[in-house]
C-alpha cells in the first residue's frame, strides 16, 4: 500500500508537469481558439536559449528575463505574421499553420544554437527526500511548486486585472469583445506572451529533468491527452487532466509494465483519454454547445 | 425538286434519312434526330392535327420560343396545307390575339395560354400549372399523337406556309420561301455538312427565310441551345458552322467579349490589342492568330464557323471591325456574305 | 410522390422542447393534411424553426408525439424522417459549399440509391444505369426550378436567392412526401418572393407534395397556404385557414397587430 | 488556349460524366501515360527510379488515402503512418507465412487489414469531432508502433526488429531492379489513383464532402454519418495500407516500425496541406514537391563553399523553410498547388478573356 501511494504521488507530481504544458495550450485556445501545436516547439526553444545564455556565462537572473524577451518576441511575430493573416479561417488551418511554426520555431532553434544535449542545473538536489516512509523526488516537489505558484499568477492575472478582464471577454465572445473596443491583435499577443512564458518555466523544469534537447519539443505530445480529459478550455481541467494522466501513467508503468512489456507509457494517456471521450465527448470541464440549425 | 417544304423535307428524309437532322440540348445532354425520325414525328403530327379538324387554309398559331416542338408542329401544319402564324411569347400579344381569333393554338407555357381567348384547341409544351384544372381545349404535346396515323401531304407550292406579325404583317407561301433559300443556299455554298444554330427568336421571318427553309433544302443539322440564356456556352459546346443574327445579337456577343477582355494596362491586354491589329507582316499575323484569334474565336465556338448571316441592318462599326478581326465577315441577306475558310491562318487576314 | 391514403399525413401531439430547462416548445399539437400548403408564422423565437427541427429529427423533444403517414413515434430520428419522405431546407443556407449546383441536388438522391459502393468506384453492375438514372431526375428538377444554366458551378460562389433555390432542389430531388422549408423567402426582393411562392405552389400542384414552411411575410403566407398555425412564445394561439387565424383576435394582438 | 474545344457535345450522361470530358484531355493523359511507362524506364537512372520516383510514387499514394479522409471526408487524422505500419508489416508476414502467395495479392490483403485496423481507431469518430478525433488517430500511431516493436513476433524475431523485402516476384517476373520496382509501383498508383478517382466521383464521394461540409444537413437527408465515416477510414486505411507496403518493399527495402513514427504521418498531411485539400491530382503535386524540394534544397547549399554549412545546419534550415512554406500556402493558397494548376487550367480554357 505504501508502495501504491509513493507511486501515486510520484505520478500525480509528474502530472504537474504535463499540467504545465497543457496550460500552455489552454491559454491560446481561449483567447483565440487555435490549437497551438507548436506550444512544445516554445518550451523547446525557450529552454535551448535560457540554457545556451547560461552556457555563455549570462548571470541566472539575466538569461531568465533575456529569454521571457525573445520569447514576447516571438510571441508578437506569430500574432503579426501567422495568427493576423489567418484570422477567421476554419480552425483546421489555423492548426495546420502550427505545425509549421513548430518546424520553424524547432529548426530555428536548433539553427541558433546547435542540436547537442545540454543538462541543465536549476540548483535543487535530486536526492528523494522521505515523507512518512514514502520516498518523494524533492525536484518534483519543487515543480509542484512552481506549477501551484504559476497558476496562482494566472489565475490574479485573469481574475484580477483589467487585461485578464478584457481576455475573459474575448474568450466568451469576440465579437462583442471587439464591439467594445477591445482589440484583438494585442490581447492575443499577450496571451501568446503568457504561453510563452509558461513555456519557459514548463521548458526550464522538463529540460532540468531530461536534459535540454530536442525531445523537449515532444512533451506536446504528452500534453494533448491532458487537453482532452481536461477540456481544451479550462485551466483548472488542464491541472486535473495532468494529475489523472500523471498517475495513471505511472501506475501502468509500474503494475501494467511487467505484464505486457515496457514503453506502454507512449500510449497509455491516449488511450486513457480516448475512453474518457467516449464518455464525455467535450472533457471534463470543458463546455458543450448545442448545435443551432 | 421540292415545291413545299413538306416536300423538302422528306426528300432529305429519302436520301439522307440516317444523317442527324435536329439536335437539341435538354436536361444537360444533346439530343439528335435523325431525318427519317424527323419525317415520322411530323407524318405523325400531321395526323393528329387532321384528327382535330386541321385541314386546308386553316392556320396554327405558334406562341412559342424557338423550340424543336414548335418547329416540328409547324411542319405538321404545313403538311396538312395549313399556314402558321407565328408570334413572339415574350411580348403582349393580347390585342393581336383578340383580332386573330386563331382556332388551334401551341402555346409553350401556362402564361402563352392565359394570353389565347376562346378556341378550339390549345396545345401545350410546358405542362406546370396547367395540369390540375383540366380544360377540354387542353392538350399536352406529349399525348398529342397517341394512335395518329400519317395522313398524305396535302400542300402545294403556292400554298401560305408562314406569316408573322412582327411590325407589318408578312405572309410567305412555300414557293417564296424555297426561292430564296435556294440563292442562299448557291451564294453561301450551303452543304448537307453545316452544323447550324438557332438561338433567335422563332418569329423573326429571317429566322424562317434563312435558316428553316435551307435546313430543310440543304439538309444540314440544325441545333438549339437548352435555353437563350446558356446560348454562348452552348454555342461553345457546339461550333456552329452556320450562324444567323441580327444587329443586335452580334452587338451583344461582341459586348460580351468587351467586358470580360484582359483589364487595359495588363500584358494580356497588350497582346490582345497587339494581336488585333491588322497588318501586312505575315509573321505578325500568324503569331496573333496562334496567341489570340483562332483561342477567341475558339472561346465564341466561332472556330468552325464558316457562313454568318446577318438579317436586317448592318452591323455597328464597331462589331464590324470586331468581328472583321476574327475573320468574321457576316454578310447581310441583300448580298450574302463572302465565304471563309475555317481559320486558315493566312486567309483570315487576307479574306 | 403521391400523398398516402389517410388524409392527415402529420399530427403532432402536446410536443414539448427544452434547452438546459429553457423552454423552446410548450405542448403544442397540430395536423397537417395531406397535400395541404400549411404556414408556421409567429414573431422570432416563437420556436417556429425548433418544431421543424422535431418534425425531421434534428431536436428530440422531451414529452409528446408525433404521427406520420400513419405511424406514431415517441421521437423521430433524423434518418426515419428522410426515409419516411420528410426533406427540408434551413433558415441560413445549408447547402454543401464545396460541391458543384448538380452534386448538391444528387445528393438529395442518395436514400434512392441500391448499388453499392464497390459497384461505383469500378462502374461495374448497376452502377453506371442507376447513376445515369439519377442524374436524369436531378436534371428535371433543375429543370423544374429553372437553375440549369447554374449546374456545374460551386454552389458557394452563387447569390442567395440562386443557393435557397437550390437548397429547395436538393429537398425536391429525394422525391419528398412532406416538405419543411423555413423561411425559403427570407432576404428576398418582392419578385423572388413570388417567383419562389409560385415554385412551391407549382411543386404542391405537380408532385402533390405536402409543405410546411415559415414565413415572416403574411401577405405571402395568406396568399399561399391552405392552413396557418400560429405560435407566440413556444405556444400555439391560432390554427385554421388564413382567414379564420386573420380574424383571431389573440393573434392580432400577439403578432399581426405589432 | 491552344487546344480548341468546340464540337465537343456529349449526348449521352456517361459521356458527359466521364472524367476527362475534353478530347485533348485524354490525348494529354495517354501521353503522360506512355511517357511514364514506357520512355521513363529508358531515359532514367538507377538514382532517379530508387531515390526520387519510388519514393514521390509511394507518396503521393500515401497522400490520396489521407486526402480521401480529411480532404474529402473532413476528418482530420495524425495516424497516417500507422496505417501505412500495418500494410507494411501485414503484407511482410503473408509473404511469411503464407507460402505460395502472390505478391500483389499479400500488398491488397495488408491494405485490407490496414483498413480493419484504421475502422477500429476511427469509431471514435461518430462522437467526436475535429482535434478530438486528432488524438483517436494519435492514439493508433503510438499504440501500433508499440505493439510492432514490442511484439517481435511481427519482424519474425529479427534481432535489430526490421523486415526485409520478399523478392519482388510477380507471375515470375523479378522486379527486384531499381527500374522494376519503379516500374512495380507506377503500376500499383496508377490503379489506386484511377479507383480513387472514380471514388470522390461517385455516390460515395459526394456523401463525403456532404459530411465534410455540413453534416447536419447530410443527415438530414438521410446520408449514414457512422457509415460514411468508417467508409472514409476504412479506404484511406486500405490506401495507406498498400502505400506502407510499396514503401517498405518497392522503396527501403528494409524497415523498421520507427520507419513509419509520427514524423512521417506529419510528412503525409503536409503533402495534402501543399498539393491541395480535396484533390486527387494534388497529391502527385503535393509529393513531388516533398520529395524534390530538400534534394534542391541540398545541391543548392552543396554549391557554397565547403565547411560553410554543415549537414545539421543544412536540416534546420530545411525545417525552417518547410514550416515557413507551409504557413505560406495555408494564407496565400488554402486549396494548395492544385488549386494553382486549375486556375491555370481554367484561365487558358477561356484565354484570351478573362471569364
Amino acid at each position: 500500500m505504501e508502495f501504491f501511494f509513493e507511486v501515486l504521488i510520484g505520478g500525480l507530481l509528474a502530472g504537474v508537469m504535463y499540467a504545465l504544458v497543457a496550460i500552455g495550450f489552454v491559454l491560446i485556445y481561449k483567447a483565440s481558439g487555435v490549437f497551438n501545436f507548436a506550444q512544445g516547439a516554445m518550451v523547446l526553444f525557450a529552454a535551448l536559449t535560457f540554457v545556451s545564455l547560461l552556457e555563455r556565462g549570462v548571470p541566472f537572473a539575466w538569461a531568465f528575463l533575456a529569454t521571457l524577451a525573445s520569447m514576447v518576441v516571438l510571441a508578437l511575430l506569430i500574432e503579426k505574421v501567422v495568427l493576423r493573416p489567418l484570422v477567421n479561417r476554419p480552425p483546421i488551418i489555423l492548426f495546420m499553420a502550427t505545425l509549421g511554426l513548430s518546424y520553424m520555431i524547432e529548426g530555428f532553434a536548433q539553427f541558433l544554437w546547435g542540436a547537442q544535449v545540454h543538462g541543465l542545473d536549476l540548483g535543487i538536489a535530486d536526492e528523494p527526500l522521505e515523507i512518512r516512509g514514502m520516498l518523494l523526488s524533492q525536484f518534483d516537489l519543487f515543480a509542484a511548486g512552481t506549477a501551484a505558484a504559476l497558476v496562482l499568477a494566472l489565475s490574479l492575472l485573469f481574475n484580477k486585472t483589467r487585461v485578464g478582464l478584457s481576455l475573459r471577454a474575448v474568450a466568451d465572445d469576440p465579437l462583442a469583445a471587439m464591439a467594445v473596443g477591445i482589440r484583438l491583435p494585442r490581447i492575443w499577443a499577450l496571451v501568446w506572451a503568457v504561453a510563452g512564458f509558461v513555456g519557459l518555466v514548463a521548458g526550464l523544469l522538463w529540460g532540468a529533468r531530461l536534459g535540454v534537447q530536442f525531445s523537449l519539443s515532444l512533451v506536446v505530445l504528452k500534453a494533448l491527452p491532458v487537453l482532452i480529459i481536461g477540456g481544451f478550455s479550462s485551466i483548472g481541467g488542464a491541472i486535473v487532466g495532468g494529475l489523472i494522466i500523471g498517475a495513471a501513467e505511472k501506475i501502468a508503468e509500474i503494475y501494467l509494465g511487467p505484464i505486457i512489456g515496457s514503453g506502454i507509457e507512449n500510449w497509455v494517456p491516449y488511450v486513457l483519454a480516448l475512453l474518457f471521450l467516449l464518455v464525455r465527448p467535450a472533457g471534463l470541464f470543458g463546455e458543450r454547445a448545442i448545435e443551432r440549425v | 425538286m421540292p415545291h413545299t417544304l413538306p416536300q423538302a423535307l422528306l426528300h432529305q428524309a429519302h436520301t439522307r434519312g440516317a444523317a442527324t437532322a435536329l439536335r437539341y440540348k435538354r436536361l444537360g445532354i444533346w439530343h439528335e434526330r435523325r431525318w427519317s425520325e424527323l419525317a415520322d414525328d411530323i407524318g405523325q403530327l400531321a395526323g393528329a392535327l387532321q384528327q382535330r379538324g386541321v385541314g386546308r387554309d386553316d392556320d396554327l398559331l405558334i406562341l412559342s420560343q424557338a423550340r424543336p416542338e414548335a418547329l416540328l408542329l409547324a411542319l405538321a401544319a404545313q403538311w396538312l396545307g395549313a399556314s402558321v402564324t407565328l408570334l413572339d411569347p415574350d411580348r403582349d400579344n393580347r390585342a393581336l390575339l383578340t383580332q386573330l381569333r386563331p382556332r388551334w393554338v401551341l402555346a409553350q407555357d401556362l402564361e402563352a395560354v392565359q394570353q389565347v381567348g376562346e378556341c378550339e384547341a390549345v396545345v401545350y409544351l410546358d405542362g406546370r400549372g396547367l395540369n390540375q384544372p383540366q380544360h377540354a381545349r387542353l392538350i399536352a404535346y406529349a399525348d398529342l399523337c397517341v394512335g395518329a396515323s400519317t395522313p398524305a401531304c396535302a400542300a402545294h407550292s403556292n400554298d401560305l406556309a408562314i406569316v408573322f406579325h412582327t411590325d407589318t404583317r408578312v405572309q410567305l407561301t412555300h414557293a417564296q420561301l424555297l426561292a430564296g433559300a435556294r440563292t442562299l443556299i448557291a451564294r453561301e455554298h450551303l452543304g448537307s455538312d453545316e452544323e447550324a444554330l438557332a438561338a433567335r427568336v422563332f418569329a423573326a421571318s429571317g429566322q424562317a427565310r434563312y435558316l428553316l427553309t435551307p435546313w430543310l433544302l440543304a439538309g444540314f443539322c440544325l441545333n438549339f441551345p437548352e435555353a437563350l440564356s446558356t446560348r454562348d456556352t452552348d454555342r461553345r459546346e457546339l461550333g456552329p458552322t452556320l450562324v444567323l443574327g441580327t444587329r443586335e445579337s452580334y452587338g451583344r456577343l461582341e459586348e460580351w467579349v468587351r467586358e470580360r477582355l484582359p483589364l487595359p494596362g495588363t500584358f494580356s491586354h497588350r497582346v490582345y490589342t497587339w494581336a488585333m491589329q491588322p497588318t501586312p507582316s505575315p509573321v505578325r499575323r500568324w503569331l496573333g492568330h496562334w496567341l489570340v484569334r483562332r483561342p477567341l474565336r475558339d472561346v465564341l465556338g466561332m472556330s468552325r464557323l464558316r457562313a454568318p448571316l446577318l438579317v436586317g441592318p448592318a452591323l455597328s462599326p464597331h462589331s464590324a471591325a470586331f468581328f472583321a478581326a476574327l475573320g468574321i465577315r457576316p454578310g447581310n441577306w441583300q448580298e450574302p456574305s463572302t465565304r471563309h475558310e475555317p481559320v486558315a491562318p493566312l486567309l483570315s487576314q487576307t479574306v | 410522390m403521391h400523398a398516402p391514403t389517410e388524409t392527415v399525413l402529420l399530427r403532432l401531439d402536446d410536443i414539448s422542447l427544452s434547452f438546459k430547462g429553457i423552454k423552446a416548445i410548450t405542448s403544442i399539437s397540430f395536423e397537417v393534411k395531406a397535400g395541404d400548403i400549411c404556414g408556421l408564422i409567429g414573431p422570432n423565437g416563437a420556436g417556429k424553426s425548433s418544431l421543424l427541427n422535431v418534425i425531421n429529427g434534428v431536436y428530440q423533444p422531451q414529452s409528446g408525439s408525433i404521427r406520420y403517414a400513419g405511424q406514431t413515434r415517441r421521437r423521430m430520428r433524423a434518418h426515419q424522417a428522410a426515409e419516411g419522405g420528410i426533406a427540408r431546407t434551413f433558415q441560413n443556407i445549408a447547402l454543401f459549399k464545396g460541391m458543384s449546383v448538380l452534386d448538391n441536388v444528387l445528393t438529395g438522391r442518395n436514400l434512392k440509391r441500391r448499388s453499392s459502393w464497390l459497384e461505383q468506384i469500378l462502374r461495374l453492375g448497376r452502377a453506371p444505369r442507376e447513376e445515369d438514372a439519377h442524374r436524369l431526375h436531378a436534371e428535371q428538377v433543375i429543370a423544374f426550378l429553372q437553375i440549369h444554366p447554374w449546374r456545374h458551378v460551386l454552389v458557394g460562389t452563387l447569390p442567395y436567392g440562386l443557393q435557397k433555390r437550390v437548397e429547395l432542389a436538393r429537398a425536391l430531388a429525394s422525391e419528398p412526401t412532406l416538405l419543411l422549408l423555413d423561411e425559403p423567402m427570407a432576404g428576398m426582393n418582392a419578385e423572388e418572393k413570388a417567383q419562389m411562392s409560385q415554385f412551391i405552389r407549382d411543386i404542391n400542384r405537380e408532385y402533390g407534395t405536402t409543405v410546411v414552411l415559415i414565413e415572416h411575410d403574411i401577405g405571402v403566407v395568406m396568399g399561399l397556404c391552405d392552413h396557418v398555425v400560429v405560435l407566440d412564445y413556444g405556444r400555439k394561439i391560432g390554427d385554421g385557414t388564413p382567414q379564420q387565424v386573420r380574424a383571431n383576435p389573440e393573434v392580432i394582438a400577439a403578432y399581426l397587430g405589432s | 488556349m491552344l487546344y480548341q474545344e468546340v464540337g465537343q457535345i456529349s449526348t449521352s450522361y456517361a459521356a458527359e460524366r466521364r472524367t476527362f470530358r475534353l478530347r485533348q484531355d485524354r490525348i494529354a493523359l495517354w501521353l503522360l501515360l506512355g511517357f511514364a511507362f514506357v520512355a521513363v524506364p529508358w531515359l532514367g537512372n538507377d538514382y532517379w527510379f530508387s531515390a526520387i520516383l519510388v519514393p514521390l510514387l509511394v507518396l503521393s499514394l500515401a497522400g490520396l488515402g489521407l486526402n480521401l479522409l480529411t480532404g474529402y471526408a473532413g476528418q482530420l487524422s495524425l495516424g497516417s503512418a500507422a496505417f501505412m505500419a500495418v500494410g507494411a508489416f501485414a503484407a511482410y508476414n503473408l509473404q511469411l507465412r503464407v507460402p505460395g502467395l502472390p505478391l500483389l495479392v499479400s500488398f491488397a490483403l495488408g491494405g485490407v487489414i490496414a483498413a480493419l485496423v484504421a475502422v477500429f481507431f476511427g469509431l471514435p469518430s461518430l462522437r467526436i469531432k475535429g482535434f478530438y478525433l486528432l488524438v483517436a488517430t494519435l492514439a493508433a500511431q503510438f499504440v501500433v508502433e508499440w505493439v510492432l516493436t514490442r511484439f517481435s513476433w511481427f519482424t519474425n524475431d529479427n534481432a535489430s526488429g526490421v523486415i526485409t523485402s520478399p523478392p519482388l516476384l510477380i507471375a515470375g517476373l523479378d522486379f527486384s531492379s531499381p527500374r522494376g520496382r519503379y516500374l512495380l509501383t507506377l503500376a500499383v498508383v496508377v490503379a489506386l489513383f484511377w479507383l480513387g478517382k472514380n471514388l470522390v466521383r461517385s455516390e460515395l464521394g459526394r456523401n463525403w464532402m456532404a459530411v465534410r461540409d455540413m453534416d447536419t444537413a447530410a443527415a438530414v437527408i438521410g446520408i449514414r454519418l457512422l457509415k460514411a465515416k468508417l467508409l472514409a477510414f476504412a479506404i484511406s486505411g486500405f490506401y495507406l495500407g498498400v502505400a506502407g507496403s510499396l514503401w517498405a518493399f518497392a522503396y527501403l527495402g528494409t524497415v523498421e516500425p520507427h520507419g513509419f513514427d509520427l514524423s512521417r504521418s506529419f510528412q503525409v498531411l503536409f503533402i495534402i496541406i501543399i498539393g491541395g485539400l480535396g484533390s486527387v491530382l494534388g497529391n502527385v503535386l503535393g509529393a513531388a514537391f516533398i520529395v524534390l524540394f530538400p534534394i534542391l534544397l541540398g545541391n543548392l547549399f552543396g554549391l557554397l563553399p565547403s565547411g560553410l554549412m554543415d549537414a545539421g545546419q543544412l536540416e534546420n534550415i530545411q525545417k525552417m523553410l518547410f514550416g515557413a512554406l507551409i504557413i505560406t500556402f495555408l494564407i496565400k493558397e488554402p486549396e494548395g498547388l492544385a488549386r494553382l494548376w486549375q486556375r491555370f487550367r481554367q484561365r487558358a480554357r477561356v484565354w484570351p478573356l478573362r471569364y
